[in-house]
């Protein structure tokens, strides 16, 4: 029973993460791009809140903040926009299908964080907690199924627009999302043969070691190739930065969604920032050490280092999540055949070569 | 595998595999194809040569590469074998077959430069040397056997090879029919042999406990089943006449197959197989009387032949009728030795010709020629010492082993022939003074006096020369070094011999270089100094003339004999048999089958549902009755 | 059989029908990527993780998002609307019924003393499963291994060449389905 | 019922149900994706033997299987569009010229 309430409690934290990030992710989405083209973006909803609540008065200089910040604008503001506009099913489409599309685009992405380890085990009471809510031994192979599955909801999602735009979408966006798993695929593998090993928690732990004595044996120093080559495959799994062709605003209105609107829009958008956290979350885990600091030994299975070890990890992580949206706001949208030369010409040879490179040093060092 | 195993593959598989690389290779780069398969032969030879130097009179090794068809038969296991066998008559046969065949090949390289086919020329050839190795590396006379109509499939495919040409396509025909009717001979012995003797080994059958199997009564047809095939490759009468005809093939081809390597097949059988050949002494009698008359029949024929390699096609079938004439007396190492030295002189000989024929454009009319001596002097020398060296004049190769087989025929115990004597050696020494004659005939013609053809022959490139040049060497020195030393070598496989050990002296030697001494003189008188006279005799000969030109009408009489009666006899058998009951049984059939086939057609209806319910009906009733049966 | 076995393989039957039995090609890959992943989650529950992953990577991921694409590219509607008769339908179950009932019985008779969850319950725990499956490729089937690749790649440049367009079609034969190119 | 029987029959229907529907079906397509089907039938099989026996060697013949199944479908798809270029249909029906 106590193993099952410290799954689930695991399982609300995950969920939680993952929705945090995102949103923190929309809102720097929304900011970061304002910065970007020197605009000030939102800031306010709830700046000028008022209340005579004696209760709610020292809360105001915060919610206050939040606003002018536009936290409150994006998270609280949009979401209620969102449930509150009507739902539109275009004619022709399964009511069953189009519901069901963004459901499937946000799902597989919440349940890839289950096999991510989110911080080192910890005993509390006696109980060892292991942060990571699935440890199956498929490991890291899972995140590439849950990552093809999503590529679902948005096949259904433009089939059940039942126009050519969402269509033409549609079939772009799976297209480029089954050529960059290959890619990404091969970078996974490349560094289960570093690591010797499928478990994320294990890759992490073997990142803690150093090389030669003063390298850390980060993931960027066994593997510069595959970091490279994840960034961009992963950029292009999340369909955005440059590689918004799915969704090209000027070529296809909006691709895929462009018949949604209302909440169902917005979990589209909510599994989008929730894969830019994923992605987020991998490359801090995979190449970056995880809760790792180099040069300093935090004590094992203590609550206050896993704590800091998470605190590490997310900071690492809110730096890949700026790093990608600086990207999608700096670079300038792909060509098709240029998407599909990249991932095909240059990622796929790149990500192989690195493989059998990587093997060959396995085998020989 | 052990070294002596590795080695020992290696010599027929180096020319098996190059003959496919030769083929792939020169069909892209032409050049390549020559140097591809001289490569594989030398390789072959190399390895021979260092199996040679392991191998002495009695010791032997066997390598077994797989076994065929094991089966239990009558209750008691059999098998065949896939053995090869390399013993010290193997060493000395493979020598040759390497080694000259490496020199051919080298010489083909120049002859066939410029033809088209290269590519397949070289495969053949190569295809050539696997099957004649096989043949004589074969440790059962199965194996021999598949290496024997190997080189009979090369040898059809070689003389066929400008096969554009319908005459020579035929020739190649011939040949191989001819063959044909020598391989029912080997199957015949080799069922006789099986039958009573209960093995096809031929170690086992060199074992007088195993051959005293075979009944008194069968002895004599088990030992002529092996000379028909003998004579068949052989070129023994009455299958001789295809050996002049396969002279279309290239000139290296001729002097390869045709001279010095594959006819010289039914000689090494008969050495293999010369405890069955001995079983009756009748056989060598037939052996030695058949070998006589062939003999003195091409040695006639060459005189009235004016095609150079006609000329030299018939003195081979003469040189092989001098080797079984050694082998009628029962000196089987006499007659390697001739095989040796022959494959020296006559391989030099047709490569000589085929310079000859190569500068000259095509022309192989030796009254077209003449004065060659002058613009070919390193070919015309090695054709000279040639004609000496086949001549029997002493110190060249022919003189030794010749004068081995004249030492020979007076040593003869056999009941059949011992009366004999006398009159074999006259004759033996007639056809020795024809065959200097017509040699040096073909010399004059060819080399001396002025040139009588219209092109601007001169020397051969050196790819071309330089084998004939070895060769010629060899014609000379072949003799004094190997004779001897070979027919000490092959005691163990082959029965001893004193013969050919004695000198006699400087008197002995100029008696033993007598007839081809008197032959080139008398050729030389005739056709430098007093070339009148030779009218005065064409005249008084003008009739035999006509019967040697045409040798002897033996394919007339080989018509009348054979290919007419089996003429008839297909057509009868042809309209009864074939036209009645095959293809009216046939018909029948058809018609069924037809019948049959009108009414299950209606299943196929195109249609790929119905073909999947058959199959699953199908396949759940199959489980469902082997589900039962178990 | 766990619960959740008891739910996947309901999943699969219930997937498995709505392949066969939804007018619109559309629905039925829908049917089917559902009943892929029921069996994916079976593979699991059995133990086999690895396998649950590769099925959801292979079927899901690569296999079935081709058939979409390919539905999708050629945009088919329902079925025409020629009826399928009586007959074949009938004949279909039959097919149906007979595999069944060939089948079962014999396995029933062969399996039925042993039981299934007795056997060896923690043979894959955490990563063995993978490391002992990849040890069993590279080693016992490594020849195996490697000839699938070459039907992989043999695949590959068969699809090429097939969907490649070719200079000389050769249309339908006269008085055949579709004559318009 | 928690014996191999349960995964045995269950696999046995799926196959039946997709042997079905390959009978039935005349879109290709959906017949391709019966066949598929029936292919993870006999995955499953395999993989209850797999646990039955103890070994692994069930769970790698399905990993052939997939691995058989993925250039199935790259061919087979390939198939289908070529013949709807000529056919301008992928009904099994219409594709139905080899016959007497």
């Amino acid at each position: 029973m106590l193993e099952l309430g410290i799954l689930l409690i695991k399982v609300i934290f995950v969920l939680n993460l993952a929705l945090g990030l995102a949103s923190f992710c929309t809102w720097l989405e929304r900011k970061g791009s304002a910065l970007i083209q020197d605009r000030v973006g939102a800031n306010r909803a709830g700046a000028f809140v008022e209340s005579d609540r004696w209760y709610l008065k020292p809360a105001l200089p915060f919610v206050r903040a939040l606003g002018w910040l536009g936290v409150i604008n994006t998270l609280l503001c949009d979401s209620l926009k969102g449930l509150w506009k009507e739902d539109f099913v275009p004619e022709g489409a399964s009511k069953f299908l189009h519901a069901l599309a963004p459901v499937i685009a946000v799902l597989p992405i919440m349940l890839a964080f289950a096999v991510l380890p989110l911080a080192p085990d910890f005993t509390v009471a006696g109980h060892t907690v292991h942060p990571q809510v699935a440890p199956i031994d498929a490991g890291i192979l899972f995140v590439l199924a849950m990552g093809s599955v999503a590529v679902y909801g948005v096949a259904i999602a433009g089939w059940t627009g039942n126009n050519k735009f969402s269509l033409l979408g549609a079939l772009r966006a799976a297209a480029q999302m089954i050529s960059y798993e290959l890619p990404m695929g091969l970078v996974f593998v490349a560094l289960i043969v570093v690591y010797g090993t499928l478990d994320v928690y294990t890759m992490v732990e073997e990142q803690q070691k150093l090389l030669w004595g003063f390298i850390p044996a980060w993931g960027i120093v066994m593997q510069p190739v595959g970091f490279v080559v994840l960034l961009l495959a992963g950029m292009a799994e999340t369909k955005r930065g440059p590689f918004d062709l799915p969704e090209a605003e000027s070529e296809l209105v909006a691709g895929y969604f462009t018949e949604y609107s209302g909440m169902k829009f917005l979990l589209f958008w909510l599994g989008e920032f929730a894969e830019i956290a994923l992605f987020a979350v991998l490359l801090a885990l995979l190449f970056f050490g995880g809760w790792d600091i180099p040069f300093v030994e935090l004590p094992k299975g203590v609550w206050w280092a896993s704590l800091i070890g998470h605190a590490v990890l997310m900071a690492k992580v809110v730096f890949f999540c700026v790093l990608q949206i600086v990207i999608r706001w700096t670079l300038p949208r792909f060509r098709y055949d240029q998407l599909m030369n990249l991932g095909w010409k240059l990622l796929l040879p790149i990500s192989l070569v690195n493989l059998a490179i990587t093997a060959i040093l396995k085998v020989v060092l | 595998m052990a070294g002596e195993d590795l080695r020992l593959s290696l010599v027929v598989l180096a020319p098996l595999i190059g003959s496919i690389l030769s083929y792939l290779l020169g069909r892209r780069v032409p050049k390549l194809a020559g140097i591809v398969a001289s490569g594989a032969v030398l390789v072959s030879f190399v390895a021979t040569v260092l199996l040679w130097r392991e191998v002495s009179p009695t010791t032997a090794f066997t390598s077994s590469l797989s076994s065929w068809l094991t089966v239990s038969f009558q209750g008691a296991p059999f098998s065949l074998p896939i053995d090869l066998y390399f013993d010290s008559l193997s060493a000395v046969m493979c020598l040759i077959v390497t080694g000259v065949g490496f020199l051919i090949h080298v010489y083909s390289a120049g002859y066939m430069a410029h033809d088209k086919g290269i590519a397949r020329f070289f495969a053949y050839l190569n295809l050539f040397i696997a099957a004649m190795l096989i043949l004589v590396l074969g440790k059962s006379l199965p194996v021999i056997f598949i290496g024997w109509e190997g080189v009979g499939l090369c040898s059809y495919l070689l003389i066929g090879f400008w096969y554009t040409n319908t005459e020579y396509a035929k020739a190649g025909r011939k040949a191989f029919v001819m063959n044909r009717i020598g391989d029912v001979g080997f199957i015949v012995a080799m069922a006789l042999l099986f039958t009573y003797c209960g093995t096809l080994d031929v170690v086992e059958l060199s074992k007088e406990s195993v051959l005293a199997r075979v009944p008194a009564g069968l002895a004599f047809l088990v030992g002529i089943s092996l000379f028909v095939a003998a004579t068949g490759k052989s070129a023994q009468i009455p299958l001789f006449t295809w050996l002049p005809d396969a002279m279309a093939g290239p000139t290296p081809v001729s002097a390869l197959i045709h001279a010095a390597t594959m006819v010289t097949a039914g000689i090494y059988l008969m050495g293999r197989m010369h405890g069955v050949v001995e079983l009756d002494p009748a056989v060598p009698a037939v052996i030695l009387w058949v070998a006589l008359a062939t003999a003195a029949v091409a040695a006639t024929t060459a005189l009235a032949q004016n095609d150079i390699k006609k000329v030299l096609a018939y003195s081979t079938v003469s040189q092989l009728g001098f080797m079984f004439l050694a082998v009628g007396v029962g000196q089987y190492s006499v007659a390697l030795c001739h095989v040796v030295t022959h494959a020296f002189f006559k391989a030099c000989l047709f490569l000589s010709a085929g310079s000859v024929i190569h500068e000259c454009h095509h022309e192989q009319d030796m009254r077209r020629m003449g004065g060659l001596a002058k613009k070919m002097p390193i070919t015309a020398a090695c054709y000279g010492v040639s004609t000496l060296a086949i001549a029997g004049i002493c110190p060249f190769a022919g003189y030794y082993s010749k004068h081995a087989i004249f030492g020979a025929i007076s040593t003869t115990t056999n009941p059949f022939l011992h009366p004999y004597i006398g009159l074999v050696g006259g004759l033996a020494t007639a056809i020795a003074v024809c065959t200097a004659f017509y040699m040096a005939r073909s010399f004059i013609m060819t080399f001396l006096g002025s040139y009588r053809g219209e092109g601007h022959p001169h020397e051969a490139p050196v790819v071309m020369t330089a084998p004939v040049a070895i060769l010629g060497v060899l014609a000379v020195v072949g003799g004094f070094l190997f004779v001897h030393p070979i027919t000490d070598f092959v005691t163990g496989p082959l029965p001893p011999t004193s013969v050919g050990h004695e000198s006699g002296g400087l008197f002995g030697i100029f008696i033993g270089s007598l007839p081809g001494i008197f032959g080139i003189a008398l050729a030389a008188y005739l056709f430098i100094l007093a070339p009148r006279e030779k009218d005065v005799l064409r005249a008084i000969f003008s009739p035999l003339e006509r019967l040697f030109e045409r040798k002897y009408y033996a394919d007339e009489l080989l018509d009348i004999a054979v290919v007419r009666p089996v003429d008839k006899l297909s057509g009868v058998a042809y309209r009864a048999i074939d036209q009645r009951i095959v293809e009216g049984s046939g018909g029948a059939v058809g018609s069924v089958v037809q019948a049959v086939g009108e009414l299950t057609c209606r299943m196929t209806t195109g249609q790929v549902t119905t073909y999947v319910l058959l199959m699953f009906f199908a396949a759940a009733a199959l489980f469902s009755v082997f589900s039962q049966v178990r | 059989m766990t619960f959740m076995g008891f739910v996947f393989s309901a999943i699969a039957l219930a997937a498995a029908l709505g392949v066969v039995f939804n007018r619109n090609p559309l629905y039925s890959a829908f049917s089917l990527i559902v009943q892929l992943l029921a069996m994916a989650g079976l593979y699991s529950v059995l133990g086999a993780h690895f396998l649950a992953v590769t099925q959801v990577v292979v079927y899901a991921g690569a296999i079935m998002v081709l058939v979409l694409f390919v539905l999708m590219l050629l945009n088919l509607k329902s079925e025409s609307g020629r009826k399928l008769g009586i007959v074949k339908p009938l004949v279909a179950l039959g097919v149906g019924f007979s595999v069944v009932a060939t089948v079962f019985p014999a396995v029933v008779a062969q399996f039925k003393d042993i039981s299934l969850m007795t056997l060896q319950e923690n043979l894959w725990k955490s990563e063995g499963g993978v490391k002992a499956i990849g040890q069993e490729i590279y080693g016992r089937y490594i020849v195996q291994f490697e000839l699938s690749s070459l039907v992989l790649l043999i695949g590959i440049v068969g699809a090429i060449m097939l969907s490649k367009r070719k200079r000389i079609v050769i249309g339908p034969r006269e008085g055949g389905l579709g004559g318009k190119q | 019922m928690s014996s191999i029987v349960t995964y045995i029959g269950l696999s046995l229907v799926l196959f039946a149900i997709g042997a079905v529907g390959v009978c039935i079906r005349r879109n290709a397509i959906v017949v391709f994706m019966c066949i598929e089907m029936m292919l993870n039938a006999v995955n499953l099989a395999f993989v209850a033997f797999s646990k039955l026996q103890g070994n692994l060697d069930g769970q790698v013949a399905v990993f052939f299987v997939m691995v058989i199944a993925a250039a199935e479908s790259a061919i087979g798809l390939a198939v289908i569009i070529s013949v709807f270029r000529s056919l301008v249909s992928v009904e099994t029906s219409d594709a139905a010229q080899l016959k007497w």
